[in-house]
Parts: C-alpha cells; structure tokens; sequence
C-alpha cells in the first residue's frame, strides 16, 4: 500500500486552462488590495474597480480559453497526476462551454454592480474564477476525488456568489438555501462514492477505451450480477449529479436559487454548473459506468422525462422572467439528459454541443435581465417587462432573441442544438424521448412567447399608475431630492406614454393589475423608506433604468452572446458538431 | 481478538448517514441542520477508512482527507452565510425563510 | 368563317370595357353610341357569318370550327378558346344579338333617367358578350365560362338599383340557383372528361361532319362508350344545369324575383335569350340526351310539369311582370317538352318565337310600367289603350300570338312542339308511351292556360276604365340623395279620378320602334319555321337549316298533327273566351277564397318552404355550429388544453413551497425511490 | 455561378436589417427602402422566372418521383432542380445548405415576392414602430421564400420556423384587441404540427442512410434506392402531415386560422392567408407526395375526407360570419381545402392526377392573389370606418364605387367565376380530383353554391342595400373619412386585378410552369 508518483511538467500543462484561472484569481485578490479604497474616488464609483477588476477577471478567463484551444491543438489528451484530471477534448470542450459562460458573467458584472452599488468585486471576481475552476475540474475529473474537488469547489464559490448582494433578504435567502440543499446532495453523492469504492476498489476512472473503469470491469468478473452495494451506490451517486444539473425530483432549489441570486451570477450558474455537471454525470454513467448501462439507464429515463415535462409544465405559470428562465433551465436539463441515457459518441456530443449553445443563449437571457433587476430582486416580473419593447427596444430585441433560441426557433443555436440532440436520441435506439423532447418543447414554446407578448404586445402599465407610483416614492424620498430627480423620471415616463399603443381592449385590465402592482410596490418600499438617501437611490436607479442608457459592457455582452448563438446555429455547427463527435469519443 | 465485521461498520456508518438526514429534515436552525450535515458527512467517512482498510487501498483514506477539508471549508462559508443572514433578519429559522417559493 | 364569331364577341367585351371604365365620364349621346354600336356591329357580323353559312352547300358541310388560344394543357387535358360557327350557334347568335340591339335602343328611353345610366349599358353589352360567348364557344369548358358569365350579367343587372333590400335579394338569389346549375354542369363536364378525355364537343374542321367524326363529347362514336348509368347521369347533371338556368322545377324560383331588375333586362336577359341557355344547351348535346332511354322522358316530364305548374301561378297574379316571368316559366318547360319528344328544331324553333313575342312583352309592359311612372299592380291599370296606342296595339299582337292564335309567330312554334309531342306517343312503346301522351295533354292544357292569363293580362292593362291615380312620381331631378330616399319609397302625389288617366303619355319613339320591330317579328316569325300542317317534308326552313346539327325531326303525319293543332287551338280560344268573359269589361280584383286559388296566388308557398326546410336549418346549423363546434369545442377546446396545463402547472408551483426542509423532504424521497427501485431490481 | 437564389432569399433580409437601420423619423426613405428592396427582390424573381421559362439545358434531372399524368399513360415523371446551390453543412448529418427551383416553387416564389410588395405598399399607413413592421415583413418574405426554394429538409424546417417568428410578432405587435391571444395560439398549434415534423425529418435523415453517411437532400433522396418500409412512411406521412395540415389548415386543426387572420393587420393578414398558407400546401405536394408516395396512397383517403370536411363546412362558417375578417378566414379555409384535395387526388394506384397537380399550383396562386386582395380590401374598408361588421354597412357603393367594383371582382373571383383566375385552378383541381374519386369530386364541387352565396353576402351586405342609418359608419361618414379608393391603394391592388383577369383568361402560362 505505497506508491511513488512525481508530477511531471507534463501534468502541469495539462491543466493549464485551471492555472490560468488559479492564478489570476489570486491575482485579483492582490490588485483588489492595491486599488484606491477611499478619496475623491469612493469605491463603489471607482472606474477602476469596474473597469481594472472585470478586465482581470476577463482576461484571466480569455487566457483559460486560449490555453484550452492550446490544448486543443497540441494537447496530447492525457490524464494528468495519476489519472486525476483529464485534459481529453470532452473536457477541453465542456471549458468552452464553461469558459464562454464565465466571460459572458463577467462581462455582464460590471454594469450590474455598479447599479447596486455593490462593493467587495476583488472577491466577487475571484469567487467567480474560482467557480469557474471548480465547473472545470469537475468536468474534467476522471476519479471521484476530482470530481467531489471540483463540485464542492464550484458549489463553495457559488454558495456565496449566490448570497453576494447582502441588502437583499432573497439573494441571502438564496445562498442559504443553496448551501444547505448542495451539502445534502453531496453528502449522498460522497456515500454512492463510498459505496461504489467498497463494491470496485477504486476511485479512479481509468483509461478510455482500454478499460472502462477498471474497478467496474473487475467487479463484473468476480460477481456476474451486480451487488446490491453498487446499485445503491450508483443510485446514490445519480441523485449528486441529479441535484446539480437540476433533475426533478431534485430540482426545487434552482427557480429560487437562481430567483435570488444576481442576475450575472445566474447567468454564469445556469449554465456553467449544468456544463459542468453534465459532462461528469455523463463521463460517470455514460463510460464509466457503460457496462452496467442496463441498472441505470432506466433510472435516468425516468428523470430525463420527469424533467422534460415537469420542467416545462411547471414554468407555465411563472410570472417572474427569472425564476421561468430558472424552469426551463430545468427543462433543459431535461433534454440533455436524453444525451446521457442514450450515451455513445453521438449522446456525448449532442450534450457537448447542446451546452456550448445552451450557455450563449442562457447567459444572454439572464444577461438581458440584469439590466432589469433592481436592488430588491424586482424588475423581473411579467408585469414590469409589459410594453419593455416601447421603453427600451434593444433590450427588448436581445432579450426576446436569446428567449426564442431557446425556445428552438432556428437559426439560433438552440434550434441546432437540439437537432442534434433528438438526432442522437434516435440514433441511440430511443425514439420516444424523441417525441417527449419534441412534444415537451411545445410546452416550452408557450412560455417563452407568452414572455415576449408581455415585451412586445402588451402596453405598459398606464401612465398615470406609473406617475402615481413614482409619486409616492417621491414623496417618500422627501422634497429635497425630488426636485433633482423628477426631470429624469418624467422624461422617459412621457416618452412611454407617448409611444404607448392604443390597445383599448386590454387597457382597462393593464390599468388594474397596474394598481395592484403599483400597491405592491409601495408596500414593498415602505421599510426601506425609514433611509431616505437609499430610497432617493433607488428613485435615481429606477429613473436610469426606464432610460435607454445601458453600460457598454451590457450591449457588448448581449452582442456576444447574441453573436455566439447565431453563430452556432448557422455557421458553426459544420466543424463544432464534428468537433464535438471526436471529443465526445475522448471522455 | 476477533475483528468486528466489516458490514458492522457499514451498518453504523449508514446509521449516522441516516441519523444526519433525519437531523435535516426536522430541525429548523441552520446551525444545527449543518451539524446534520457534517454528521452525514462523518459517517460517510467511517465507510470509507472501513472499505479503505478492508480493500487494503489507500484511495479511501486520501478520500476522507479532502472530505474533512472540504467539510471545514463548508463550515466557513455556511458559518459565513448564517451569520450574514442573521444580521439582516436577527432571525435565522430556515421555515422563516420563504421570500422565494412557488 | 368562324373567326367572323370573333368579331361579334369582341365589340360588346369593349363596349363593356370602354363603359365600365369611362362610362361615367361620358355624356349620354357617348354611351349610347358605344351601347348601341358596338351590339349592332355584333349583329351585323352575325348576320354575315349566318350568311356566309347559307353560302356553304351541302348542309352538312355548314360548319366551320376555329381555335383562337389555347387556354389551359394539364395533363392530358388540352382546352383552346374555339368558336364554332354552325346552324344552331348562328341561329342563337342572330336572336341574341338581334333582340339584345333592340332592347339596347328601347333602353335608351326606358332607363332615360336613371343615374346609372352608363353603368346599365355596360352591364348590357356585357351580358351580349357573355351570351354569345355561351353559344359560339366550341367546348363545353367555355360553354360553361359564357354560362357563368351570363349569370353573373344577370346578377348585376338583377340587382342593378342596389340600393333595394329587394333587387339585392333577388340578384342573389338568381346567382345562388345559377352556381347550383354550374354545379351540374361542372360535374357533367368532368364525367364526360373522365370517360372521355376532352371536353371539345368534337366536330369542326372542314371536312368534319358534326356528329359523327372527330373526337369529342358529342360525337356519337365517342359516345357510344359510356356506360348505361353514366350516360344517365350526364344528360340529367346537364339538366340541372338547363333547370337552374331556364328556371325549371325546382330551381325557377329565382325568375319571378329577378323581375326586380329594370324591365328591358327582364325581356332581354330574363325572357328573350340567358333563359333559353338551357334549351340551346339541350340541343347542343342532344346526342347525349339520347343515350340513355330515360334522359329525355324526364326532360320532358319536368318540363311539362313546369309548364302547367307556372301557368296556374301567372292566372293568379296581379303584378303585371311577375305574369310575364311566369309565363315564361311555362313556355320554357314548352321547350324542353318540344325537345324531349326529339324535335330540338321545334325547342329552338320556339326559343325563337318566344323571344320575339316575350320580348315584346316584356317591353311593352316596360312601356307601361314607364308610363306609369312604375306601377306595376294591375289593379292600378285599365283602359290604358286610349293613351298608349302604339303599346296597345303590339302588346296584343305579342298576346295573340303567345296564345297560339294563328297566323301569328306562337301558334307555329307551339304546333311544332304539340305535334312532336303527339307524334312522339304514338312512335315510341312502352311505358314511355303514356308520359308523352301525358305531356301532350298538358301542352294542350298549358295551351289553354296561357291564353286565359295573357288576356287576362292584356284586358287588365288595356281594357275597361282606368282604376289608377296617374302615374308615380319620382323626383328626378333632385339631388342624389334625395333620389336615393325616393328609390327607397316610392311615394308619389297621385290624385285619384277619370282626369288622372290624362296624365298618361305614349313612351318615346325610341322606345316605340322596337316594339313596332319586335310586333312584326312576332307576326311573322313563324314563317321560318316548318309549315307541318301543310307538308312537313317541302316547307321547313329552320328544321332544315339545323338538322346537319340537330337531326331531323321525327315526322308525323298529317292527321295526328291536325287533331293536335285543332285541340290547343280550342283550347286557346276556349282560355280567350274565359278571359273575355270574366275580364273583358275591365280587370277586377276579388279576393278569393279558393283554397286552390289561394294556393295558386301565394305560389304555392314554395319559396316559404325552401326558406324554412332549407335555408333557415342551414343557417341554423351554421350559426350553432359556429358557436358550439367553432366557439365551443375547437376554440373552448384549446382554451380548455391550456387552462388544464395551467391548472397542472399551478398545482405543482404549489409543491415548491420556499421551505428548505420541504425541499430535502423531496430530495430523500427521490433518494428512497431509487434506491428502493434498486432494492426490489437487485 | 452567381448564387440567385440565394440573393433572393437573403435580399429582404437584408433589407430588413436596412430598413432598421435608418434614422426613425424618415418615415418616408423607411417605406421607400423597404419596398424598393421588395420590388428588387419582384423583379429578380421575375428574372429567375423567365429564365425558367426559356429551354434549359442544363437542367439536371433529379430523381423520378411516381408522380403525375393522367390515368391514360401511367408514366413516370422527374423532378427537375434548376439554379442548384450547394454548400455543405452538416454532411455528418446530411444537413446541407441546396437551394433549386423547379416549375412549383418558381410560381410560389415570384408569388411571394408580388404579394410582399402588394403587401408593404398596403402598410403604408402603419405608423407606430414602422422600422419593425417593415422589418419583419421582409423577414417574412425571406423565410416564406426559402421554403420554397429549399431542396434540403433542414434548410426548409429552418425557413420554415424562420417564417413563424416574424409572423407571430406581426399578429401579435400590430393586431387588433385579442392579438396576444391569437398569435400565440398561432404560433402554438402550428408548433405542434411542426415539432412533429421535425421529429419526422430527423427520423427521415436516420432512414435515409447509407453506411455511416445521413441524407436529408431532397435530389439524393429521391435519388436513393432506399425504400421506406410502407410503416415507417405512414408514421413519417403523418408527422409531416401535422405540420401542413395546420399550416393549410385542415379541419379541424384550423382553429388558429380565423383569430389570427381576424386579429392581424390587414396586410399581413394579407400576407399570411396569400402566402404563408401555401407553405403547407407545398408542404404536401413537395415533401409527403414524393416522400412518401405508399403512405400518401393509403392516407389520401383520410386526407381527402378532412379536405372535403373543411371545404363543406368552413363555407357554411363563412356564411353565418359576421365578421368580414373572418368570413374570409373562414372562405381561405374552404378553398385551401379544394388545394389540398387536388393534390391528393391519387388514383386506385397511387399515382397523382396530373391536373389535380396543376389545378392545385393554380389555385395556390389564385388563392393567393385574391384572398390577398379581398384582405387589403376589408383592411381599406376597416381603416376607414373601424369597423368589421357586415351589419354595420350597406349601400357603400354609392359612397365608394371604385372600392364596390374592386371588391366585387375579388369577390367574384373567390367565388370562382367563370372566366376569372380561380375558376381555372379549381376547375384542373376538381377535375382531376373527380377523376380518380367521383365521391370527393362531386362533395368538393358542391362547395361552388355556398362559396357564391357567402361571398355575394359579403359584397350585398358592405356595398349594397340600405345604408345604416346610424352606427361606426356613418359616423365615420359624418367626419368626411369615407373617402373612395385613393390613387394609392388603387395602384396596391391594380397587379392583383389584372393577375385575377389575366389567369383567368389565359392560365396556360402557369400550367406550364408547373409541367416543366
């Protein structure tokens, strides 16, 4: 019971992509430091905390994307340290996914946090790279060590990700909710662990294609029927990966979590968590476990369909466009299971494939919504996105875009994705999920048009509802500041009334929803009215936001991703899908 | 001296698991759910230093290591998350806790 | 020759076009020469073409066939725009053309004051258009183009003061009857396609005789494919369509109801010449009428049965047009009887007479009406000879010679057809035998008849004293919309009073030479036609002139004919001596309570019944299907889907209650499940 | 080669993108720019159009379908592609970017391209967000015309969704009070239809393989010796069946069609009725009938029956309608019926009738131009007095002649007049529908009575009669607002009117181009 083992530069290289974000993460922690606190410059204004800090971070996640195309190029796919990490295609390709979702995050951050005025970005960055990492190793782990490493990397960066905006019960609600259910999950994923070494002997994947998993392979000699022991802990180990890509049943933290959390966070989780946990649930099951395909499959069958039509049912009726988002994020996740069920090359790559689209499109929605969010987690809901379109037609445009990707309307990503996807479900001999996936995205459909009705067909709330409510916060906000504030607020106030369509019909049931919403509104301000400079904030914050004036760094994120899932679906799927194939056969 | 059976630990290892879970679902302090929690965790432990001993592997016993690594960190930042809820709320019922739901 | 047909269709098509698009720009003088030009030279090239036809011997080589485009190949299918100039189309073109010249001139007075002046001789010279389009065209696919095409002249002209509830219903109504008649006519015209492969009719060409070479839907050798009950089934879908066309049972009730439309389109369209479409249409096919043994037995049947059913309505009406038009009811059903004893140069010889005396009619009762200032209630006439002579005097020639009075253009045509008839019953065996004797029975009768009701008709208008209040006043000149409340309730100032009659002129002159033509014609029309009486073999200028197309005419002899001729000759005088008797000293309106009579005066109640078995169930159907099926199942159905899924999604947002520990709850049982799963597997 | 078809279909895209682009309050270079591009696109489709009348020889001849010609000389006929584009995209998956026209598509694509010039000539009037109704017009062309013109199914299941997103924002941003409502049950139903396909094109892609190599070519597979078990077509005839048959529609999945053809702005009402509609009916004749020629023979029957249903009874809707908007919806449905019927008019061997092929095309064209004239028309009316209801007019025509005489030729023409353009297309469709079946040739032609009847409805109750002596109209009367046609609209409709004569008169062009 020894062994000798000395990490070669070799090994090192082969996680240069998590390096890259190591090091600049620790990186931006001393910048942090060395970045003007106080003066003229407070820090929560400062240029160079939203400028220096995010182009860091950016940088440090563009260096991670260049080592991995590096490592595409002249990588040579081996496991490093012993068989810990792998730096095959598969993983290298599940990094862009993740990678592409950490930029668009970071590139949506700036903007947001200075909205909220939120202070503490050397951490927030940091935790995000730090997230990052976690998403990476745990996409590349090739023993159950990495894997847990990586989960509970990305899980502990989250976890406070999650809660970052400590003004806000909900996003504090959210990270506590999210630790406490993520230990949960893990602890039983760590006990299918445990149970899984007992039955094989080892935590260690072992090299493709010669032996799956020697342990699994061993085992099935000794014992021609699989043990108890191992059935549970595969079972186990299907409810870890099950709770992190956000299968029902154990999908009921997402829509909150995802409801509180920032709103660049979200982006970044959604996406980045799922790309990561996928491709180990699917490394785990789909190879490793391939030879007794036959004792789970049938298990994740049944969560692939739960999730596709409860996920979908369930974001019916949502009124708030980040916990729909949240649902059908739950869909997707759906979908994407049939790629682990169906496994083989061509499941493996439809997932890949599917998650690199998955992440422009999800990261651009939940972009599009940081521009929205306010500091008490409104801004998101139906009502306030009505007649968006007449306010801000841009953001409207992009947010609509990325939400008709999703909903698979080609040629956004989201529609090729999903060929493949249901290309592959075939092709692996199941057709039925094929028609589930089909039918289930017509559910899908619903919600996301009847999202964009709200943006695009529906006025807005009525002016005079509008004013009335500007009004009380005003008069809350006390007659000093309001004289400095009323232009603001009035001037794209009487252009929305102005553009605002006749619509004589649904008027009158607008106006009353708009008395509800507006009495909420108060209601909902009353505590904080006991700090006239926040409210004062607030009123300014809202009076920017009905303006057309978003930060550069939005537009230019909603461009990329916008850019990122056209690209997909028209152009780049003649070598990404090919790509994908080839890596999938690497995991 | 005879040796306790492997399955002894096993079954006192999927005790405690079972304790912990139990522990979660019916106690309302974070603090205590998280204790749960490390319970489960612990006991997920136990199981791996019995299989590590009894498959003569070492992997186990490297597992439990970053376990209990992990678990303190755990602690910190759930500590952290407490605490910062606390502040807020001078409250931290988890059932006081349903701002989102639906 | 037959490119000579070109340039009768072309000049009304551009009358049309020049009317329909300046016709509202040009002053009066303008469109009436454009009206009346372009319809004479359209008559003038028919008379040509008809003579150039004379030109041609032998007879049977009197054919000619040009094909001008081709207007469709799909498939197999192969249509060319052709015209066919041949005894039958000539004969038709030359009545059409010639009647439609001279109701053009009478319109030039009769519509003087209308608004819509321009507009009703574009409609009119479209309507020529359409008709000779019908009757020239050389394949049934054009055929039924004219026939459509004639319905819709019909439609608009029907309904030309649009502005009347009354016309608008009554235009439709024509129209909605019309289609069923395409309708047949479509399904004919695909059967015969189907098992012949063409619609051409099939002869044509210089050295084709018609009706037996060439290959088409009415050559003889073609049609000797069909089987028994397809060759049943196309002369009765053809049928239908002659029905719905020249008003037969059941589809005639349209005719009473187009009389809304201003009276010269009553004589020309709805009396002289569109109407008589399904008689021509019957002779033109009459090879496929023959082959079935049953096809022209019920031709027969349902033409007699419209004969005596439309007289006892026109004995009972008061309102002189509505006579009119179901007179022309009857003397269409005589058509279709001549026809159905195999004489179609009786059928086309009647259609002939008829439109000269009908027309004649029509105008003279045009010519009332317009003096009348547009009354049209008999029971406001009388007497009216002393103040309209010319009207008088050829109004009772196009009576006399309706009623079959020798030596007047109705009593030849009319012969032709009894004798036909007569001579039919006793050729043929069977049960056949029987039908015709019966419709001899009922021409005979329908003879009768139809001298009762048109003197009855005449002495209503012309004799005894004056029963009016002097004509009805329009306010022509008024603005436009005082004009268009005056159209809506015709409320004149009328006195009462023997002075009243006073106030009532002779129409125009423009108005009066037409009818002065149209009594000439009528007077001697039925010198063309065949002397049977005398010697049916020497003195047959039109049964000659159409047999190439239309065969000869089974030959009777002398005696049968005699004894028909001698029956509905006394028959007529016996329905003149009634007529005489009862309304000979000035028409006098008693309400009756005979039942029959009741029944015969609210015309059998036929359109109530259509209206409450038919249209009414449908319209019904239609609206709870559109509310229950539309509104209801498809519309609540969907709505239904979604509230479901809604109610499922509710249902489950409540599961998600926002308590972690409620959460871990779900996570342990999905733990359990699994795990139990692989429990009870393993 | 310079890629036509290509430029024809990305052109309105373009254009669209142009038309964003231009500053908001230049209202008038907005309307100009964005017909100009639709009349560029016209006129190059016209081009495409008469080179393809000219003798080519470079036609390739691709693959013979059992298609076509009458029962007298069962032969068989090729499918022919010209202008062929070829790039690859996917070829792992047989996704491929082809683009071809054959004698079908070029009649639909100039089609299109006439109506979305008609059709933003008609939107002049639209004031609020112009940019994007212009923008999404065009995006509706361009994706109309790439159905048509795809030759790979991927291609064509990507125009084919392409087209929904314009059209969903164009009910639902423009219409009228329950426009959310009725574009979302648009978008929904025909998303069912088209998911299904979707799962039927991959599965087509699965069958049609050859080693390791998927195919979704139009040409290659119909060139493949392949031949689907006579189960797998019947499952793929139906799945691509569910997405025409709601696109056309077919009763009863046509509930859709009258809240969004009556919710949408007229012109693009126009453009979906006039257009959009024959996506499906192309659907059929392209892709079921030589896809899946065993299925197609044994389900003509029930798609025959649901066609004869739908012609029947939405003319019996239409007549009880009060509603103009959706009275024509309603009449769209019924004709579209006689469409669908004509192309399956399969005889006892399967075989299609030749003119039920070309009466079908026909009257897709037909269908197109009237129905598209009737819209503007009503949308004319509405814009002038705000009102559908038939029982809120009469006796228009003394006010508004030109509109009466305009309306009734596009009545006449609906109803199938003799002599006027759909005449000719129902008459071949019926015919060769009669022909192979006398049952559903006689129930489809009956529908000539209640069509007659609920169009002279249309046009008696607007124009003609009493008019009302109170009510929208008059009031808009009183305000001196119920002008006649303009110069304008009439220009709008003058192509329209001259097609429904021209056709009329003398189809003969267009039945070649669907022969050849």
């Amino acid at each position: 019971m020894s062994f000798t083992y000395i990490a070669s530069a070799a090994d090192w290289a082969r996680i240069a992509p998590e390096l890259v974000l190591a090091g600049v993460a620790l990186l931006i922690l001393l910048v942090d430091l060395l970045l003007p606190q106080t003066g003229a410059v407070p820090r929560e204004r400062g240029a160079a905390n939203f400028f220096v800090l995010p182009l860091l971070a950016l940088l440090g996640v563009l260096g991670a994307l260049a080592a991995t195309i590096v490592l595409f190029v002249v990588g040579d796919g081996q496991r490093a340290f012993f068989g810990l990490v792998g730096s095959d295609w598969g993983s290298l390709y599940a990094y862009l996914a993740i990678l592409s979702a950490a930029g668009l995050g970071i590139i949506f951050s700036p903007a947001y946090l200075k909205r909220l005025k939120l202070v503490h970005q050397g951490e927030y960055y940091a935790l995000f790279l730090a997230a990052t990492l976690g998403m990476m190793l745990l996409a590349a782990a090739t023993s159950f060590m990495t894997l847990f490493l990586g989960l509970e990397t990305l899980s502990l960066a989250l976890y406070i990700l999650c809660g970052f905006v400590t003004r806000r019960q909900s996003s504090q609600e959210a990270g506590m909710k999210y630790f406490l259910l993520s230990s949960f999950a893990s602890a039983f994923l760590l006990y299918g662990v445990a149970l899984i070494y007992g039955a094989t002997g080892t935590t260690r994947f072992g090299a493709r294609g010669t032996s799956a998993f020697p342990g699994v392979l061993q085992f099935l000699q000794v014992h021609p029927q699989s043990t108890t022991l191992l059935l549970i802990g595969i079972g186990l180990l299907t409810v870890g990966f099950a709770f992190k890509v956000s299968a029902i049943p154990f999908q009921m933290w997402t829509p909150d979590v995802y409801e509180g959390a920032p709103a660049p966070v979200t982006a970044f989780m959604s996406v980045g968590t799922k790309a990561a946990a996928l491709v180990a649930f699917a490394r785990v099951f789909a190879v490793v476990l391939a030879p007794v395909a036959a004792d789970w499959q049938a298990v994740v069958w049944v969560l692939a369909v739960l999730t596709m039509v409860g996920g979908n049912l369930l974001a019916l009726v949502q009124r708030n466009a980040k916990r729909l988002l949240a649902y059908s994020s739950v869909a997707h996740a759906g979908y994407l299971l049939i790629g682990v069920v169906v496994g083989g090359a061509t499941g493996l790559a439809a997932i890949l494939f599917y998650l690199l689209c998955y992440a422009f499109l999800n990261a651009g929605a939940f972009g599009a919504l940081s521009a929205l969010e306010r500091l008490d987690n409104s801004g998101c809901d139906r009502e306030d996105l009505r007649g968006l379109w007449f306010r801000r037609p841009w953001l409207a445009g992009f947010l609509a875009f990325f939400l008709l990707g999703l909903a698979g309307f080609p040629p956004m990503a989201g529609f090729a994705a999903k060929y493949y996807l249901f290309f592959a479900a075939l092709q692996g001999g199941h057709p039925e999920l094929l028609l589930i996936g089909v039918l289930t995205s017509v559910l899908g459909m619903y919600y996301y048009l009847r999202l964009i009705a709200a943006m695009f067909m529906e006025p807005a709330r009525e002016a005079q509802e509008e004013a009335l409510e500007v009004s009380l916060a005003l008069a809350v906000a006390g007659a000093g500041a309001s004289a400095g504030v009323a232009p603001r607020v009035s001037g794209p106030l009487g252009r929305a009334a102005s553009t605002r369509t006749g619509g004589a019909g649904t008027g009158t049931a607008g106006a009353a929803v708009a008395v509800k919403t507006a009495a909420q509104a108060t209601t909902k301000r009353a505590p904080a009215a006991q700090q006239a400079p926040e409210t004062r904030e607030q009123a300014t914050e809202e009076g920017a936001l009905a303006g057309s004036s978003l930060s550069w760094t939005t537009w230019l994120g909603l461009g990329l991703a916008a850019l990122g899932a056209l690209a997909l679906g028209t152009v780049l799927p003649f070598w990404l899908v090919d790509l994908a194939l080839k890596a999938a056969g690497t995991l | 001296m005879t040796t306790i059976p492997v399955s002894w630990y096993l079954i006192v290892s999927a005790l405690l698991f079972t304790i912990g879970t139990i522990g979660v679902l019916v106690r309302r302090n974070p603090l205590i759910i998280f204790m749960s929690i490390e319970l489960m965790l612990n006991a997920v432990n136990l199981a791996f230093v019995t299989l590590s001993s009894y498959l003569d592997s070492a992997d186990g016993q490297v597992f439990v290591f970053i376990v209990l690594t992990v678990a303190a960190a755990e602690v910190v930042v759930g500590l952290a998350i407490i605490v910062s809820i606390f502040r807020t709320r001078r409250n931290i019922d988890v059932d006081e806790m349903n701002l989102l739901r639906g | 020759m037959a490119s000579l047909l070109l340039w009768v269709l072309i000049p009304p098509l551009l009358g049309f076009i020049i009317l329909g698009l300046l016709g509202r720009t040009l002053p009066r003088s303008a469109i009436l020469t454009v009206a009346w030009g372009t319809v004479a030279l359209s008559f003038l090239f028919a008379l040509s073409a008809f003579l150039s036809l004379l030109g041609v011997h032998p007879d049977s080589q009197r054919v000619s066939d040009v094909s001008v485009y081709t207007w469709a190949i799909a498939g197999d299918l192969q249509v060319h725009f052709g015209l066919l100039l041949d005894p039958l189309s000539a004969t038709m073109l030359l009545v059409i053309t010639g009647v439609g010249l001279l109701i053009h001139i009478y319109s030039a007075g009769y519509m003087a004051d209308d608004p819509g002046f321009w507009r009703f001789f574009s409609y009119m010279n479209f309507f020529i258009f359409a008709m000779t389009l019908l009757v020239s065209a050389d394949n049934l696919l054009f055929l039924l183009v004219g026939w459509g095409l004639v319905g819709l002249a019909s439609f608009l002209l029907i309904g030309f003061w649009y502005q009347r509830p009354a016309a608008t219903a009554a235009a439709r109504k024509a129209l909605v009857i019309n289609v069923i008649g395409d309708f047949g006519l479509m399904l004919a015209i695909f059967l015969l396609f189907k098992h012949l492969n063409t619609v051409d009719y099939g002869y044509g060409g210089p050295n084709c005789i018609p009706g037996t070479s060439g290959y088409g839907v009415l050559t003889a050798a073609s049609c000797q494919q069909l089987g028994s009950l397809v060759s049943l089934a196309i002369p009765l879908l053809l049928f239908v369509a002659c029905a719905a066309k020249s008003a037969q049972l059941p589809l005639y009730m349209w005719l009473p109801d187009a009389m809304e439309g201003p009276t010269p389109v009553s004589a020309l369209i709805h009396a002289a010449t569109m109407v008589t479409a399904g008689v021509y249409l019957v002779a033109r096919t009459h090879v496929l009428f023959t082959l079935s043994p049953y096809a022209l037995p019920i031709v027969g049947a349902i033409g007699g049965l419209t004969a005596l059913f439309a007289a006892t309505i026109a004995l009972t009406q008061l309102d002189i047009k509505r006579v009119l038009a179901y007179s022309t009811i009857s003397q269409l059903g005589y058509m279709f009887m001549g026809e159905s004893a195999g004489s179609y140069s009786a059928g086309i010889f009647h259609l002939t007479t008829h439109a000269y005396f009908k027309a004649l009619l029509f105008l003279g009762a045009g010519a009332v009406i317009h003096a009348l200032g547009g009354e049209q209630d008999m029971r406001e006439m009388g007497g009216l000879r002393y103040r309209m002579r010319i009207t008088f005097w050829t109004f009772l020639i196009a009576v006399l010679a309706i009623s079959g009075i020798p030596p007047f253009a109705g009593f030849w045509s009319k012969d032709d057809i009894l004798g036909a008839l007569l001579t039919q019953a006793t050729s043929v065996g069977g049960a056949a035998r029987y039908l015709y004797y019966g419709l001899w029975g009922l021409g005979v009768l329908t003879a009768g008849l139809t001298a009762l009701y048109m003197f009855r008709l005449f002495y209503g208008i012309f004799m005894g004293s004056y029963r009016g209040a002097g004509p009805l006043k329009h306010g022509h000149a008024g603005s436009e919309e005082e004009e268009e409340e005056e159209a809506l309730t015709t409320v004149g100032r009328r006195r009462r009073g023997e002075s009243a009659l006073y106030e009532i002129y002779e129409v125009p002159a423009v108005m009066t030479v037409p009818l002065i033509i149209l009594a000439i014609l009528s007077t001697i029309g039925g010198l063309v036609g065949s002397f049977a009486l005398f010697d049916y073999s020497r003195w047959q200028p039109l049964n000659a002139f159409l047999a190439p197309v239309l065969g000869s005419a089974p030959e009777g002899n002398l005696p049968l004919l005699w004894l028909s001729t001698g029956a509905s000759l006394i028959f007529a005088l016996l329905g003149l001596l009634i007529a005489w008797r009862r309304y000979g000293q000035g028409f006098v309106y008693k309400e009756s309570r005979n039942p029959f009579y009741r029944l015969a005066y609210n015309k059998y109640y036929v359109d109530e019944i259509g209206i409450a078995l038919l249209i009414n169930p449908l319209l019904w159907l239609g609206r709870q299907a559109s509310a229950l099926l539309e509104g209801g199942l498809l519309d609540g159905g969907s709505r239904l889907v979604g509230r479901a899924f809604s109610l499922v999604s509710a249902g489950g947002r409540r599961l998600q209650t926002g308590y972690v520990r409620n959460y871990a709850l779900a996570i342990l049982i999905g733990v359990v499940l699994i795990i139990l799963y692989y429990v009870v597997r393993g | 080669m310079f890629p036509m078809l290509s430029t024809i279909i990305f052109l309105p895209l373009l254009g669209g993108i142009v038309v964003l682009l231009l500053p908001r309050e230049r209202v008038n270079v907005i309307r100009w720019t964005a017909l100009g591009v639709a009349w560029l696109d016209l006129l190059l489709a016209l081009g495409v159009m008469l080179a393809y009348a000219q003798p080519h020889p470079t036609a390739i001849t691709v693959g013979t379908v059992p298609l076509v010609v009458g029962e007298a000389s069962p032969t068989v006929a090729s499918v022919t592609f010209l202008l062929q584009e070829h790039l690859s995209w996917l070829p792992a998956l047989g996704i491929n970017y082809s683009l071809g026209v054959d004698g079908v598509s070029v009649l639909l694509m100039t089609l299109t391209t006439l109506l979305t010039v008609v059709c933003i000539a008609a939107s002049f009037r639209v004031e609020q967000k112009l940019r994007t109704y212009l923008a999404f017009m065009l995006l509706l062309e361009s994706g109309l015309l790439g159905v048509f013109l795809a030759t790979n199914l991927f291609l064509f299941y990507v125009f084919w969704e392409l087209m929904l997103i314009p059209a969903y924002f164009l009910v639902g941003g423009w219409g009228g009070p329950r426009r959310v409502y009725a574009a979302i049950k648009f978008v929904l139903y025909t998303a069912v239809g088209s998911f299904l396909m979707l799962a039927g094109i991959i599965a087509l892609g699965y069958y049609y393989r050859t080693g390791g190599h998927y195919t979704l070519d139009l040409t290659t597979i119909l060139n493949s010796s392949t031949h689907l078990n006579s189960t797998v077509q019947l499952w793929l005839f139906l799945a691509f069946a569910a997405a025409f048959a709601v696109k056309v529609p077919l009763v009863p999945f046509h509930s859709w069609l009258p809240d969004a053809y009556s919710e949408a702005p007229a012109p693009v009402t126009a453009m979906l009725a006039g257009a959009m509609a024959k996506a499906g009916a192309y659907g059929f004749l392209r892709y079921c009938l030589t896809l899946f020629p065993d299925a197609a023979h044994r389900l003509a029957p029930l798609i025959s029956t649901l066609a004869v249903i739908g012609i029947l009874y939405c003319a019996l809707m239409a007549l009880v309608q009060s509603d103009m908007k959706r009275l024509l919806a309603y009449s769209s449905i019924s004709h579209l019926g006689v469409i669908t019927l004509g192309i399956f008019a399969l005889s006892a061997q399967g075989l299609a009738s030749q003119q039920g092929i070309d009466g079908a095309v026909l009257q897709m064209v037909n269908h197109g131009i009237t129905i598209t004239a009737l819209f503007l028309i009503v949308g004319f009316l509405e814009a002038r007095t705000g009102t559908r209801r038939l029982e809120d007019y009469g006796g228009m025509a003394r006010r508004l002649p030109i509109m009466a005489s305009v309306l009734m030729i596009a009545c006449l023409s609906s109803l199938g007049l003799p002599g006027l353009n759909s005449f000719a297309g129902e008459f071949l469709a019926l015919l060769g529908v009669f022909r192979n079946n006398a049952i559903f040739g006689v129930l489809g032609t009956l529908v000539v009575v209640p069509a007659a009847w609920y169009m002279i409805r249309l046009v008696q109750n607007a124009m003609m009669g009493v008019r009302p002596a109170g009510g929208p109209v008059v009031a808009a009367e009183r305000k001196g607002g119920l002008p006649d046609l303009d110069i304008g609209e009439f220009l709008v409709l003058l192509p329209l009117l001259v097609l429904i004569f021209y056709i009329g008169v003398h189809p003969l062009p267009l039945t070649f181009f669907v022969e050849h």
